[in-house]
């Protein structure tokens, strides 16, 4: 694995280099709110903003993605999108790097989603570190760090005035060799050592302590548990803790007919939070109260996901724990599973 | 308010005890030291964890709703601005007045809990509120911070309208004055959006309504949206989606379409306890679309902020003959 | 899928004279769910009829859009078609291309072509979305209330009586007989008002099937077509009418005179009396408000006077219900009243001055002056009269905007009248327009003329005393020089407006007004006798200015009208009426002050929902009987839950949606 | 009023919401008000607000 150095002042040049090869998709700030959008300009970018507040699943999971066109005029026509364009996605945090790794194997495993498999092929992804803990992250928990850069094609650490860039697939060597002018190998290795000694700083600066030892055995007994019931009473059912998650992945597909034989067909972000969720045809619901919903998001994080594809369904980012409208904490959840009879 | 919380349980664990009721729905220690969790109690044991401090920010009276079709007996614990959720629901027929106790507890403003975690390590432990009237004083396992109301409270807090409740049951603790900074307009705002030019307004919403990510949080958090389903969540063709009235699509043009649908829904209704603009996930300043309606029906029609008066009539489902109007 | 067959009718050249009618079910055909389109000469004759029923055979079409005139013509025509062909009638959507296009555009042929194309997509896409309806049936309770007892009231009484049907008769003065009877003369025949009318009264009043009511009002109707309750208020007569003979004794000997009503002020009557001596019934009232006994606690004259004992000072005001099934408003119409805004003519300050209707009392035989025509200042016989018409009609400033449509006739009548009574009388009249539209009625219209009378065209200015006489000053805007006459006596014929108390009626009845206040009928051509709630129906003057042969014409069709729904024990009901999704009702009832009708109402009902037990909970109920699908609850429905059937939100939006493209 | 007041509010151009009481009798206003809201609206231009772009 090589490794660059290049010098803080030096990352907008590089930004604006590869724009002038690749759309980039980066964290952006309007409003204090920061999510990933296509940006046209470096200084769009909210470099220092931290953890975004919606995750970057967006760009290969869009909230609403069209598949298809149609036209049943003369005959049925379909028009698909045009493919995805090679793409960078710059500035994504560890956990969620994590989260892409929990959305490959649904999307990429038993079924091929064209749509989500297009995009990342095409996409190279660059991570960036974390420069502080916030009280509600633990990706500790997962056994990732605000260094890790497991996942990333090429990985910014910051370290001062400058960043440790690590090119850790051929994606993000070709990206380097693109915008070789901006690194230096110069002061690789200290560099990589300053980042280990960052490493254990930030390590020690995690508030919550999550303790995931024997949860998912616990877990797997927990179906007809009373404590569901108790936990939902106090949820709202909205769909922040789903929609701001980074590997949930829930969708509907809709038609959207112009009533002219026109029209379209999509697919939107779903939440199992919602009443209609599992709603069936015949107006029958599985999981017709909020207490089968709160069970089945938890148990999804952390076991489903586990059983299906040895991954955790949770990476620790804690943005549901900091949006939750009525503090329905996934590390007290823990907790407090712990200590259900 | 160390006094009003050991009255709270003492009362609370009263009700349970004599089983006046069966659950006493209040709040409890969140899972930092800046939060409050809304909380069932429905044992004495339980009775003891209730709670009060200036971060109880969630409006209660919407979980009437979990048990609007049954006969459980409810006590609910509301502040000034949730107690007019008490009337909405009593006014909207989702819930028989007799049937819950309210405890109502006079406020003094609630913390903005972001100024405060900038100063107390959210790890803390909250051990005591004090209201000194014009500043907060926590005292926490890791230090004593206080905290100047006018600088550090809600600015919903700052417009506070009724800090004692409108309607209750049982008051609990001490009066304490009012959080209302002296001389503020509800609606500086509103007034100051609508002095800007339409073009500046237009971007200013097209903005906020194109992140909007169609959780409904606002609308889920709202004890004004009680319909049994909802027009958004109709997958069902032939509902106003079999005729593309609003398709699920996230989209600028949709979203809008959400936010004014919602905003017609709860005009006139809307109690403004400020809880959606609170629990958008993406900042969009809710409260000031739905204030909009508020302010003008204030100016035009007179109305109270509804919720006020348990008598009245939704603005929207009555009128006078000498209303004002503009058509000709 | 639905398979939708489009019929385009040429109406004649009406349509057809306009767009290419061909070329429009050609474009139809291509709207989705069309499976088959055409076009016809005449699509309402037999054989367009026939070849809608053989198009829904043979093509297995299980909805059809008929683009031809207006539904209000023509739906219930191929409704009837569609069950013909095997079909439920509700699967009919009409494209109105004749009054909503090509009579509108027939200028813009190609705009006209356009719209057409635009109409039929629309009802495709509404046709595409209707589901079969059923209508219901409700029982009839095969009686009838009458409102007013003036000759529309008793003609249509009359008339139900006489189908087999009971009556409730209500006036609300002491004597049925209304404005027809204080009437001297009627014309254009000039037979005498009273020998016509009188027998009439005694015929309602004596009929085995109508129940008679005078000094009554109703105060409420709740119920629905077929099954009303009214709640009549007898007020007090404090005359015992089951003890009362009728011998005259009382009203002779009561020492209280006051302006009689009934003779429009000009002569008197007593505080216990009959408006005239052929009132039915022939019992007298006391009017509370002038007895001298209610007023000082003394006098007592009549009931001592009285052999039957049926004075009764206490008697209170009676409240009853009674059960009906139709209801026919009658209650006539009331004079404008120009002494408050015509200045010009002395507001009322001279007394020979007099209205059209004071006039009728001063030349009736049962009159004041025993039919002697008299000026009512000093009892002299006038010499010279003049008359004024349209005081109040035809007069957007002062008065009103509409004609009275009777004043010519009775202006003419009175004119003849003088030159009868008063030999050698000068008689004027000062018109705007002589409107004689009518049997016989220029022809009387010139014999007042070839008579003698002199008909001024231009209005009067002013009217002002000197010494004994008034002087009329106006102009004669045909030889467009100012006129002045010495008259004896002036005679206005002032604007007919609706009855006092005809809006609380309105309200109670629950039917509209119109711009001017009268009742308003369903549809001015075809429905002129109904009102857009079901079940109550107009007759005369409360519907706009009548003459007598209107009025008893139209008292007549009602009872025909009423007849035909009390034909039947049982009625269908519309099925375009709202319809209550219980699970979406929140059970707010916001909905329920909205409804004009009252068809709303709480209901019960068990839910079930899973994941939770049984629960019971009140949502909106609908009446099928008293919704008329108006479709004001669905507006006011937050949750949605409410549609009226037939314009469900789903069908509605499709045609905006159809429209837009 | 309160709807024109906020859809200006939330940036629509005023002008483009307009209510009038019409009874059914008045087909003349009808159109004229139809004919007049059509003229304002062709000078607005298209409106950008709450488009769907189906």
């Amino acid at each position: 694995m090589s490794a660059r150095v290049i010098s803080r002042d030096r990352i907008s040049g590089f930004l604006d280099c590869i724009l002038r090869k690749y759309p980039l998709v980066a964290p952006v700030e309007e409003d204090g709110v920061v999510a990933y959008r296509r940006v046209a300009a470096a200084r769009e970018v909210a470099l220092d903003a931290g953890l975004s507040d919606v995750p970057p699943k967006t760009h290969f999971f869009p909230q609403t993605e069209v598949l298809f066109h149609y036209s049943n005029l003369s005959g049925l026509e379909i028009v698909e999108p045009a493919g995805a364009p090679e793409t960078v996605l710059f500035g994504v945090r560890p956990c969620d790097l994590r989260g892409f790794a929990a959305l490959d194997p649904v999307f990429g495993g038993r079924f091929k989603d064209v749509y989500y498999r297009d995009k990342r092929e095409k996409t190279t992804v660059v991570g960036l570190s974390c420069t502080s803990v916030l009280p509600t992250c633990f990706c500790r928990a997962y056994g990732s760090s605000p260094v890790d850069g497991t996942g990333a094609d090429l990985m910014f650490t910051r370290l001062g005035e400058r960043y440790l860039v690590e090119v850790r697939t051929p994606k993000g060597a070709r990206l380097v060799e693109d915008c070789a002018d901006f690194f230096t190998e110069d002061g690789v290795r200290e560099a990589a050592r300053e980042k280990e000694v960052l490493a254990r700083e930030l390590d020690g600066r995690f508030v919550r302590r999550v303790d995931l030892d024997s949860v998912k055995e616990k877990v797997d007994g927990m179906f007809e548990s009373p404590y569901w019931g108790k936990l939902a009473q106090r949820c709202l059912g909205c769909g922040i803790c789903t929609f701001l998650c980074p590997t949930c992945h829930c969708f509907d597909i809709v038609d959207e007919d112009r009533g002219d034989r026109t029209g379209c067909r999509l697919r939107c972000w779903d939440s199992c939070m919602f009443t209609d969720f599992t709603l069936h045809t015949s107006g029958h619901n599985p999981r017709a109260t909020k207490t089968e919903r709160v069970r089945n998001r938890f148990l999804h994080k952390l076991k489903y996901h586990l059983d299906r594809y040895g991954l955790a369904g949770c990476v620790g980012c804690g943005r549901c724990v900091a949006k939750c409208p009525v503090n329905i904490d996934i590390t007290r959840v823990i907790a407090e599973i712990k200590e259900v009879d | 308010m160390k006094q009003a919380v050991e009255e709270l349980r003492r009362q609370a664990a009263g009700l349970l005890k004599e089983e006046r009721v069966k659950c006493v729905i209040g709040w409890t220690q969140g899972t930092d030291v800046a939060r409050a969790v809304p909380f069932f109690a429905t044992s004495v044991r339980q009775a003891a964890r209730l709670t009060w401090t200036p971060f109880c920010v969630n409006n209660l009276s919407k979980y009437l709703l979990n048990h609007r079709y049954d006969n459980t007996p409810l006590a609910v614990v509301v502040k000034g601005c949730d107690s007019r959720g008490i009337n909405r629901l009593v006014q909207d027929r989702q819930f028989v007045r007799e049937r819950v106790v309210v405890l109502g507890l006079p406020c003094g403003g609630m913390l903005d809990r972001e100024k405060v975690l900038r100063v107390v390590d959210p790890g803390a432990a909250l051990q005591e509120v004090e209201d000194r009237g014009s500043e907060y004083m926590l005292r926490t396992d890791k230090g004593e911070y206080g905290f100047e109301k006018r600088e550090a409270l809600l600015s919903k807090c700052l417009e506070c309208e009724h800090n004692i409740p409108v309607v209750s049951d049982l008051m609990i603790g001490p009066q304490v004055p009012s959080p209302a900074g002296s001389g503020i307009d509800r609606f500086a705002g509103v007034r100051e959006l609508e002095t800007r030019d339409p073009a500046v307004r237009s971007t200013f919403w097209d903005r906020h309504f194109a992140r909007c990510l169609r959780c409904y949080a606002c609308r889920n958090v709202c004890p004004a949206c009680n319909c049994k389903e909802c027009s958004f969540e109709q997958a069902v063709p032939g509902w106003q989606q079999g005729a593309c009235w609003l398709s699920k699509r996230n989209h600028p043009g949709q979203n809008y379409l959400f936010h004014l649908i919602r905003m017609f829904h709860v005009a006139g209704r809307c109690i403004d306890c400020g809880e959606c603009a609170r629990v958008c996930p993406v900042n969009i300043p809710l409260r000031e679309l739905y204030r909009k309606v508020m302010k003008d029906a204030e100016e035009l029609f007179a109305m109270k902020t509804p919720g006020t008066d348990p008598e009245e009539v939704p603005l929207l489902s009555t009128y006078r003959t000498d209303d004002p109007e503009e058509f000709s | 899928m639905p398979r939708t067959g489009v019929f385009v009718c040429w109406c004649g050249s009406n349509i057809g004279g306009v767009i290419d009618c061909p070329e429009t079910a050609a474009a139809a055909s291509g709207f989705p769910g069309v499976a088959f389109s055409t076009d016809y000469k005449y699509m309402c004759s037999e054989p367009g009829q026939n070849m809608v029923i053989q198009a829904i055979r043979e093509h297995r079409l299980d909805r059809a859009v008929v683009a031809s005139c207006s539904p209000r013509l023509h739906e219930e025509t191929f409704r009837k078609t569609l069950v013909r062909a095997g079909l439920n009638p509700y699967m009919l959507e009409m494209a109105n291309i004749r009054e909503h296009c090509t009579w509108v555009h027939g200028a813009d042929i190609q705009q006209a072509r356009i719209k057409a194309v635009d109409l039929v997509r629309r009802a495709v896409a509404k046709a595409n979305r209707l589901e079969p309806l059923f209508e219901s049936e409700i029982s009839v309770t095969r009686r009838c209330l009458v409102i007013g007892g003036g000759v529309a009231g008793i003609q249509a009484a009359l008339d139900v009586a006489d189908a087999g049907h009971e009556v409730i008769l209500v006036e609300r003065e002491p004597t049925i007989g209304g404005n027809m009877v204080k009437l001297d003369k009627t014309f254009p025949t000039l037979d005498c008002s009273a020998c016509i009318s009188t027998p009439k009264m005694v015929a309602a009043a004596t009929h085995p099937n109508i129940k008679l009511y005078t000094y009554a009002e109703i105060e409420k109707l709740a119920g629905y077509v077929g099954n009303f309750e009214v709640t009549i208020r007898q007020k007090a007569r404090y005359v015992d009418h089951e003890k009362c003979t009728g011998c005259g004794t009382c009203w002779e000997k009561c020492p209280t005179r006051v302006p009689s009503e009934f003779d429009a002020g000009i002569g008197q009557r007593t505080a216990i009396y009959i408006p005239f001596p052929q009132a039915v019934p022939n019992k007298p009232v006391i009017d509370r408000e002038h007895c001298r006994y209610f007023a000082t606690g003394k006098c007592e004259i009549c009931a001592k006077l009285c052999p039957t004992g049926a004075v009764d000072y206490g008697q209170e005001d009676l409240v009853l219900t009674e059960k009906v099934g139709a209801v026919v408003a009658a209650t006539g119409f009331g004079l404008f009243d120009w002494s408050r805004v015509y200045g010009e003519y002395g507001y009322g300050q001279y007394p020979d001055v007099v209205t059209g209707m004071q006039f009728e009392r001063l030349v009736n035989a049962a009159g004041p002056t025993g039919g002697k025509l008299l000026r009512p200042s000093d009892g002299a016989t006038p010499r010279t009269v003049v008359f004024i018409k349209c005081v109040g009609s035809r007069d957007e400033a002062k008065g009103r905007r509409y004609c009275s449509r009777i004043c010519c006739m009775y202006t003419a009548k009175h004119a003849l009248q003088v030159l009868e009574k008063v030999p050698g009388a000068s008689v004027f009249v000062f018109y705007m327009d002589v409107r004689t539209a009518g049997k016989g009625y220029e022809e009387f219209y010139q014999r007042a003329v070839n008579n003698g009378t002199v008909y001024v065209r231009g209005r009067v200015s002013k009217i002002y005393q000197d010494g004994e006489r008034l002087v009329v000053r106006g102009v004669d805007t045909l030889l467009g020089r100012p006129v002045e006459v010495d008259a004896d006596m002036v005679v206005l014929a002032t604007a007919v407006e609706p009855g006092s108390g005809a809006a609380e009626t309105a309200r109670i009845l629950g039917i509209n007004t119109d711009q001017d206040g009268f009742f308003q009928e369903a549809h001015p051509k075809l429905r002129p006798v109904e009102t857009h709630t079901r079940g109550v129906f107009l007759a005369g003057a409360c519907q706009a200015p009548k003459d007598i042969p209107d009025t008893v014409a139209q008292a007549s069709g009602a009872a025909a009208k009423v007849a035909g729904l009390l034909s039947s024990k049982w009625l269908s009901t519309n099925p375009m009426i709202a319809t209550v999704n219980e699970a979406l009702c929140t059970g707010c009832f916001l909905c329920v002050p909205v409804c004009s009708y009252r068809a709303l109402e709480p209901k019960k009902i068990t839910e079930r929902l899973p994941g939770h037990p049984p629960r019971e909970r009140e949502v909106a109920g609908v009446n099928t009987g008293l919704c008329q699908g108006c479709g004001a609850c669905n507006v006011a429905c937050r949750a949605g839950a409410i549609e009226v059937r037939g314009f469900t939100n789903e069908q509605l939006l499709a045609e905006v949606d159809a429209l837009c493209q | 009023m309160l709807v024109s007041r906020l859809l200006e509010y939330v940036g629509l151009e005023p002008g483009r919401f307009e209510m009038r009481w019409i009874s059914a009798s008045e087909g003349g206003k009808v159109a004229e008000t139809v004919r007049e809201m059509t003229e304002r609206i062709r000078k607005l231009g298209p409106n950008r607000k709450m488009r769907d772009e189906r």
